[in-house]
């Protein structure tokens, strides 16, 4: 009877996994045992978890390690990933209390659902192995349905957790099926030995089953970043989730999809570049200018904001397309402002939200700007940045995505790009010219200005604000985070 | 760079203005008033020593350059200085935004805070574009104008002003977006580097290029400027800012169009530029007989001065692409002394707007007679937007005309010349219907003349209107420098690339006859 | 014995089964047991390519994709519950709060 | 016998048909006799007879029962899912009798020069000289087990009955939950085996000690929750005459009724097969004895037990059930592994 | 392959042909008599009231959802009781540590209720 030898395990590269799964399953459990009205500190305890995550990926940036016989890896990209995660995480934690205490939901599994989900980011980021990666992305999905459908006595609610369950789910297949496709046509389910394989077999391993196998997979990571013509399930899911999981599915699980969407493509199929290029190309063009054209004509906020992020997934495929280490700064950068702007927007509306009645409408925006001169301010700075306006991150991080499509000669992409990012700008100044420019109808006295939300707005405009000021420390690591 | 950063503190003075605004109660209108308009003041001497100390040669001055952004490929530097092109237009900028702030005194009545703020965050952006050499940065400041414009025009405009803002908005964001591309696109073909303009006069692009980002650069510029087709947004924008926000429009923002020709588009891309030259010429000429045609048959007067700023535009445009130092002079003067009496002219638009809160022309009527100061002074100021002798329109306009007859221009000249007639005849009849005949109204007979404020606000215009009619020397002389050297340039590349494309042994030829060229002007 | 080949099209039929089923049916739990035939039919895939290739990796996919597949099902079994009590249908032509 | 089919000499195949039709029988017989061996001892241990009338002390009853039932009318409610209806019993009765095919009744026998095994899924290989079986029939009869919650979640369902409704919901409940306790349970039995193969966990224990004194636990935990997962007193809930009438089969009658009852007793069989297997050493015993009467001995035995546990215990009721095996069986399980596995590699 | 699997083969047939057989020869030798008020479905002799295929408790569905769960963990520890005493105190470990979690979980479920019936 011999002894399995078993590799070699080192427990960093992911660290700040089992340091979410941790604090996740020990929130459960605190869950069960405090009485309700405690369950505030539940919140607090998971932003220690967040943050102590933060600082375990600190330490590993620039020091590469993998894992698990190279099926996690510890590198640049993956950490920076990680802390857009982290932040995502953090900023909606910090929104949920009082949006959760308002509508009367129990928050005791919300914050573990938070951990683990973005736990499985993490690995869907860290992941070299399409098992890991395949594993981390469910994890997430499966507590994203959940927190879709949170709120279970909103009908809206439990639509948005049914439908984007079934759609994740028949995803989950298409992808899935590409996995085992190409493990098939490569015999390996590592990143990089499908890379080395191919590398090594030149065009005997271009099968059609190879071929198939990666435009499922692509199919797939589309849908779960919602690119067009994939992307029906993001309004309905956006709109009907809770507010604050509508914020956190927007920053952090699309920004998850790019990770490994990126990794797979840019590591394990670097010699079909020209192939996935092109389909890139078409996926972009069509993802910002569906989600363009339908965000012009929405009148709930939530609607209007979750075409955006169609749109704003495209404007990151654009710089995947390039296939550049600017087109891919980029994206790094973009997911992060992203996280920022899109979470900001995201904690105003549910300010101006009360039970029952969300005020989603942008007629509800009308005097906003009379009535609360900050906060609205504040959302113009977040719709601005949205808008791709200096001196916002949200500008910079265009700047970079259509910079590297021209490097790469998409100068028509860039173009489209460009003018999808002009006829954005109808739809938030629309907000703007409600918030601004209308009477006010309302008195706004609701409003509870609660200080975690407050200060997550707070964190969002700087975030927003100061890099896009002063980029470069970013841009820099952004640049040192990729993957070419 | 030990130097005083003269230009940065210049720039950023307003800005220091707005953070002092955010801590002053919301209630207290006058000292918002009164802080923004000391600010602005203050900007305006601070502004003053760069006229002094400016060297009238074509040497970039005050230059401050520090590294911003570096990150891959790029390098973004703060680089920003001034000559004899933006010299002119950062004292117009400085020396309207008082007046501007001045003019609605007491028309805003509402959110004066938030108002003066977006005043103060305007003068930033426009500053900034005037000023900087890095293409990067220029972008960052063109764009920052948009937004307190929007919401001057969106906030405090009139009945349409949604309407207005967003058309605005959206114009100039379709523009400056193509020009980000063609920006971007220039940068990677001239090869690593930072987004200096000064090294992209050097980079030689092949033509086909060239005309794709002379393109989209002149489609940015051409919105802003406007020209013909593209002015659609400029009347409802003049129709619907409130009188500060079309002041300022009219005297700074247009002119971010024709600066961009001037510093941008034109010695950036020279074979295209030669190439558009006749393009441009129709188009502007167009715009010129086009908008007098339209001006003459608005109801409303300030539609009818906006339609006037279209056609001004074209004679700067037509004098720019004339391409040679009357023209450019010429053209260069004209956006002064547009910005001088249209500005003007919409501060008297907005006297009898807060009067009568009505501009049609037809409500008005024999208002001389009840109003004498105000009349004397809104003729002067019409017959400075006519270009009669002796006022500050006239030199422009007539270097303008000149410059265009001496270069390829000149049948384009001739008829530009119609539209000088056209002015006259839309203006002045304006004039009359509006001053002169029975004063039937009832409403008007009750109008107060032009109360202290309002004056001391004219008096500075109307002495630079007279000023610059009469001895236009000092401005022209501190221009012509840079004016030269940029004709040089874009001459000589437009040359040196018909030698690449000829034979080789031309090219000796060429370089003395470049050289020849300021020496002629001397 | 049986062909690798074989597998594989029995697999990619009852992925397409599964396929259609999904976009042609209107009750939420078939349309599920749908997209658990479609898991299942990549599980054939990848068991028939994993003893094809003499490699375990395959095996131990389906392993995941097993537990994922319960995971999955236990979440929409209780979103399923959670709809039908809200609305006393599990018909998707009922999911329709939210149209353009 | 020269002649070979897709490489299996003939006589595998006599053996084959041989050993599937004797095992059928005897499980059939089993079956019968065991409810007529249930009556008699539980009559016994309530000091009463049990029945008398049909042959010598009764001795015929089981047949007599059967020909009452295939006389009896066939009902079929009128609300009824015909189709469901008619398949549940066929499900329900098939795992039940098919499970026998992995468990190895005796010691290998020798016909005709050919050595062949007795279990009916396995062969003799005369490459390697072993005995062949299936390497994951612990796993087969797992899965049959939960093959027959189909049979009567349907039954219960098609009946278009509340009763059957929810005794069929209560019984499949049962079933899962307690299914999952005995296969936790059993977990410990293959960490001393290192095998799922049933030949190789019968091998086992004939070197050593009978896996019932290694892992004494996992023995209880097991057959009790077999008793559970096969709906035994006193866990018969879903059949508790005075809460559901019948449960499930309250709308069956006739032959369709018999065979529910049949399945029980295949089961029941079954479990007492799969413990012998697992805990008692198999078909091995002391040598004065064939191995396959040695099997047979310890399956009686356990019916036996089984019928002993259903004259002394009361019934339990619903919640004290689902709670036993949820709360208790389940955790003891677990645990049982972790400290399993602590030993064990404490003592290598 | 064939040989161990082909036996299981024939012993289905054998119990399939066994239960229609007897299902078939009871049916056709059997009596017939249908009346409406023998094919409605027993209710202790009172007339039904609605249908059967009515809601039922949630319980049912926990237990569903805990079962597949646990079931599957299950599965994960199949592989590994085979392998564990070859894969040393590690695969101890290992399993301790995948039980531990299971007990998180299990505890959650406890403490929210789901295993009571009431």
């Amino acid at each position: 009877m011999e002894t399995i030898v078993l590799p070699v395990i080192n427990l960093a590269p992911i660290m700040p996994e089992i340091i979410l799964s941790v604090f996740g399953m020990a929130l459960l459990l605190v869950n069960v045992f405090v009485p309700s009205e405690q369950k505030a500190y539940l919140g607090y305890l998971s932003l220690v978890g967040i943050i102590a995550a933060g600082v375990s990926i600190v330490g590993g940036w620039g020091v590469p390690l993998d894992s698990f016989s190279g099926s996690v890896v510890q590198d640049n990209f993956a950490l920076f990933f990680k802390g857009i995660f982290l932040l995502s995480a953090g900023l909606t934690i910090l929104i949920s209390d009082h949006y959760m205490k308002r509508e009367g939901c129990n928050q005791g599994e919300l914050y573990p659902l938070i951990l683990f989900a973005t736990m499985g980011m993490m690995l869907m980021a860290s992941g070299t192995d399409l098992m890991t990666v395949f594993l981390g992305l469910e994890v997430l999905s499966v507590s994203l349905y959940v927190l879709a459908g949170f709120n279970r006595a909103n009908l809206k609610s439990n639509e948005a957790g049914l439908k984007y369950f079934l759609l994740g789910a028949f995803s989950t297949g298409f992808l899935l099926y590409g996995m085992a496709l190409t493990y098939g046509a490569t015999g390996t389910t590592k990143i990089p030995k499908i890379a080395e394989f191919v590398a090594a077999n030149g065009m005997v391993a271009q099968s059609p089953m190879f071929y198939i196998g990666m435009l499922l997979m692509a199919s797939g990571f589309a849908f779960k970043i919602a690119a067009a013509p994939f992307h029906m399930w993001t309004p309905d899911v956006y709109e009907g989730a809770p507010t604050p999981m509508t914020a956190f599915m927007s920053a952090g699980p699309k920004a998850a999809g790019f990770a490994a969407f990126m990794r797979v493509l840019i590591v394990a199929f670097p010699t079909l570049k020209a192939d996935w290029s092109d389909l890139l190309w078409v996926l972009a063009v069509l993802t910002m200018t569906i989600g363009n054209l339908i965000a012009l004509n929405q009148d709930n906020i939530k609607r209007m904001l979750a075409y955006s992020s169609i749109a704003h997934a495209g404007y990151a495929l654009v710089g995947f397309t390039a296939g550049n280490a600017e087109g891919a700064a980029g994206i790094l950068f973009y997911m992060l402002s992203y996280a920022f702007m899109n979470i900001g927007a995201f904690a105003i509306i549910i300010l101006v939200g009360k039970k029952g009645e969300e005020n989603n409408n942008v007629a509800d925006y009308a005097g906003f700007a009379t009535k609360h001169p900050v906060l609205a301010l504040a959302m113009a700075i977040f719709l601005f940045s949205l808008a791709g306006m200096p001196p916002t991150a949200g500008f910079i991080g265009k700047f970079y995505l259509f910079s590297g499509a021209i490097k790469a000669g998409y100068i028509w992409l860039a173009i489209i790009g460009v003018l999808n990012s002009a006829a954005s700008v109808y739809y938030y100044l629309r907000v703007m010219v409600y918030m601004y420019m209308k009477n006010p109808t309302e008195e706004f006295d609701w409003m509870t200005l609660s200080p975690a939300v407050m200060l997550c707005i707070l964190i969002a405009v700087v975030g927003v604000i100061i890099p896009g000021v002063v980029p470069s420390y970013l841009l820099e690591l952004a640049q040192k985070a990729v993957l070419l | 760079m030990s130097q005083f950063p003269l230009i940065s503190v210049m720039t950023f003075l307003p800005l220091l203005g707005v953070v002092l605004l955010f801590f002053v109660p919301k209630q207290s209108h006058s000292v918002h008033r009164m802080l923004a308009l000391l600010v602005s003041l203050v900007t305006f001497v601070v502004s003053i020593p760069l006229v002094t100390g400016f060297q009238s040669n074509a040497d970039f001055q005050f230059v401050e350059k520090m590294p911003w952004i570096a990150a891959g490929p790029f390098q973004m530097n703060y680089h920003v200085a001034i000559d004899g092109i933006s010299l002119w237009l950062v004292l117009l900028t400085t020396f309207i935004m008082p007046i501007a702030i001045l003019s609605t005194w007491t028309a805003v009545e509402e959110k004066v805070k938030e108002y003066m703020i977006c005043l103060l965050l305007l003068e930033v952006g426009m500053l900034g574009a005037f000023v900087s050499l890095d293409l990067f940065l220029f972008y960052i400041f063109w764009e920052v104008m948009l937004i307190p414009m929007y919401f001057i025009i969106g906030i405090w405009g009139g009945k349409n002003k949604i309407y207005a803002a967003v058309k605005f908005f959206i114009y100039t964001m379709v523009g400056s977006m193509l020009m980000l591309v063609a920006l971007v696109t220039l940068y990677f073909k001239a090869g690593a580097g930072d987004f200096n303009v000064l090294r992209f006069y050097e980079v030689t692009l092949d033509p086909a290029t060239q005309v794709w980002m002379f393109l989209a650069f002149a489609l940015a510029f051409a919105i802003k400027v406007p020209m013909f087709p593209l002015h659609t947004w400029l009347p409802d924008a003049h129709t619907e800012a409130p009188t500060a926000g079309s002041v300022i429009l009219a005297a700074v923002l247009l002119k971010m169009g024709t600066y961009g020709f001037v510093r941008f588009a034109m010695p950036l891309f020279p074979d295209a530029t030669d190439k558009f030259t006749p393009l441009i010429a129709t188009l502007s000429v167009i715009g010129i007989i086009y908008a007098a045609l339209v001006a003459m048959v608005q109801e409303d007067v300030k539609k009818l001065v906006a339609y006037s700023s279209v056609a001004h535009l074209g004679y700067v445009m037509l004098g720019v692409f004339a391409l040679n130092l009357q023209g450019l002079s010429g053209g260069m003067l004209q956006m002064l002394n547009h910005g001088v009496s249209t500005g003007a002219l919409f501060l008297i638009v907005g006297f009898i707007y807060e009067r009568r809160h009505t501009r049609l022309i037809t409500d008005f009527g024999g208002l001389a007679k009840q109003m004498p100061v105000f009349a004397t002074i809104f003729m002067i100021v019409t017959l400075s937007s006519i270009g009669l002798p002796g006022t500050n329109g006239f030199v422009g306009e007539f270097l303008v005309l000149l410059g265009a007859f001496e270069s390829e221009l000149r049948w384009y000249a001739v008829i530009g010349t119609s539209g000088v007639i056209l002015a006259a005849v839309y203006m002045l009849w304006m004039f009359q219907r509006v001053m002169f005949g029975e004063l039937t109204n009832p409403k008007n007979q009750t109008l107060c003349d032009l109360n202290a404020r309002e004056v001391g606000i004219m008096l500075p215009l109307l002495v630079l209107i007279f000023v610059m009619g009469v001895y236009p020397t000092p401005f022209i002389e501190k221009m012509s420098p840079s004016l030269e050297k940029l004709i040089v340039h874009v001459k000589t590349k437009q040359q040196g690339a018909v030698a690449q494309v000829e034979t080789v042994p031309a090219a000796p030829q060429v370089m003395p006859a470049a050289a020849v060229v300021p020496a002629e002007h001397k | 014995m049986v062909s690798l080949h074989s597998y594989l099209i029995v697999s990619a039929i009852l992925f397409s089964i599964g396929t259609i089923g999904v976009l042609v049916r209107r009750n939420a739990i078939v349309i599920f047991m749908c997209v658990e035939m479609m898991l299942n039919a990549v599980n054939l895939t990848f068991i028939a390519l994993s003893r094809h290739l003499g490699n375990i990796d395959g095996q131990i996919f389906v392993f995941f994709v097993m537990t994922v597949a319960a995971a999955e099902a236990a979440v929409g079994l209780a979103l399923m519950i959670a709809f039908y009590k809200n609305r006393e249908s599990i018909d998707v032509e009922d999911v329709k709060l939210m149209k353009l | 016998m020269g002649y070979e089919l897709f490489g299996l000499p003939m006589i595998y195949y006599i053996s084959m048909v041989a050993k599937v039709l004797v095992v059928f029988v005897f499980v059939l017989l089993t079956v019968a006799y065991a409810t007529y061996a249930e009556r008699k001892i539980i009559g016994h241990m309530q000091v009463r007879l049990g029945p008398m009338r049909t042959g010598w002390h009764g001795l015929l009853q089981p047949i007599a029962d059967g020909l009452k039932l295939f006389f009896k009318e066939e009902i079929v409610p009128s609300q009824a899912d015909k189709f469901a209806f008619l398949i549940a019993p066929i499900i329900a009765l098939v795992p039940a009798f098919i499970g026998f095919a992995v468990i190895p009744f005796g010691e290998t026998i020798e016909v005709a020069g050919y050595k062949i095994p007795l279990q009916i899924a396995g062969y003799y290989d005369t490459v390697s000289g072993q005995v062949v079986d299936m390497n994951v029939g612990v796993l087969y009869i797992l899965a049959l087990a939960s093959i027959g919650v189909y049979g009567i979640v349907l039954a219960g369902w098609s009946s278009n009955s509340k009763y059957s409704l929810l005794g069929g919901l209560r019984s499949s409940a049962q079933m899962i939950s307690y299914e999952l306790a005995a296969g936790l349970a059993i977990i410990s039995v293959f960490m001393l085996s290192e095998s799922l193969s049933l030949q190789k966990i019968v091998a086992d224990q004939a070197n050593g000690a009978w896996y019932c004194f290694k892992q004494p636990l996992a023995f209880i935990l097991f057959f009790i929750c077999s008793l559970a997962e096969i709906n035994r007193t006193p866990f018969d809930l879903p059949e508790a005459e005075t809460e559901l009438v019948s449960g499930f089969c309250t709308e069956y009658s006739s032959m369709k009724y018999a065979m529910f009852f049949m399945a029980e007793y295949a089961n029941m069989v079954t479990v007492c097969a799969v413990t012998t297997t697992l805990f008692l050493g198999g078909w091995h015993g002391p040598a004065f004895l064939p191995g396959w009467a040695w099997f047979i001995a310890k399956v009686y035995f356990l019916i036996f037990v089984c019928m002993w546990i259903r004259a002394t215990y009361p019934r339990y009721r619903y919640d004290q059930l689902m709670r036993l095996g949820w709360k208790v069986f389940l955790p003891l399980t677990l645990v049982n592994i972790i400290v399993t596995g602590i030993v064990v590699s404490l003592q290598s | 392959m064939l040989g161990v699997y082909l036996p299981i083969i024939v012993l289905v047939a054998v119990a399939v042909i066994f239960g229609l057989a007897s299902l078939t020869f009871s049916s056709l030798i059997g009596q017939k008599k249908p009346s409406a008020v023998k094919l409605a479905p027993y209710e202790c002799g009172c007339e039904p009231v609605g249908s059967a295929r009515e809601r039922f408790s949630v319980k049912f569905y926990i237990i569903a959802m805990l079962f597949i769960l646990f079931d599957i963990e299950a599965v994960f520890m199949y592989p590994w009781s085979v392998l564990f005493k070859r894969l040393g105190i590690f695969g101890v470990v290992e399993m301790g540590l995948f039980i531990v979690i299971l007990f998180v979980g299990y505890i959650y479920v406890w403490k929210k209720g789901a295993l009571e019936w009431e």
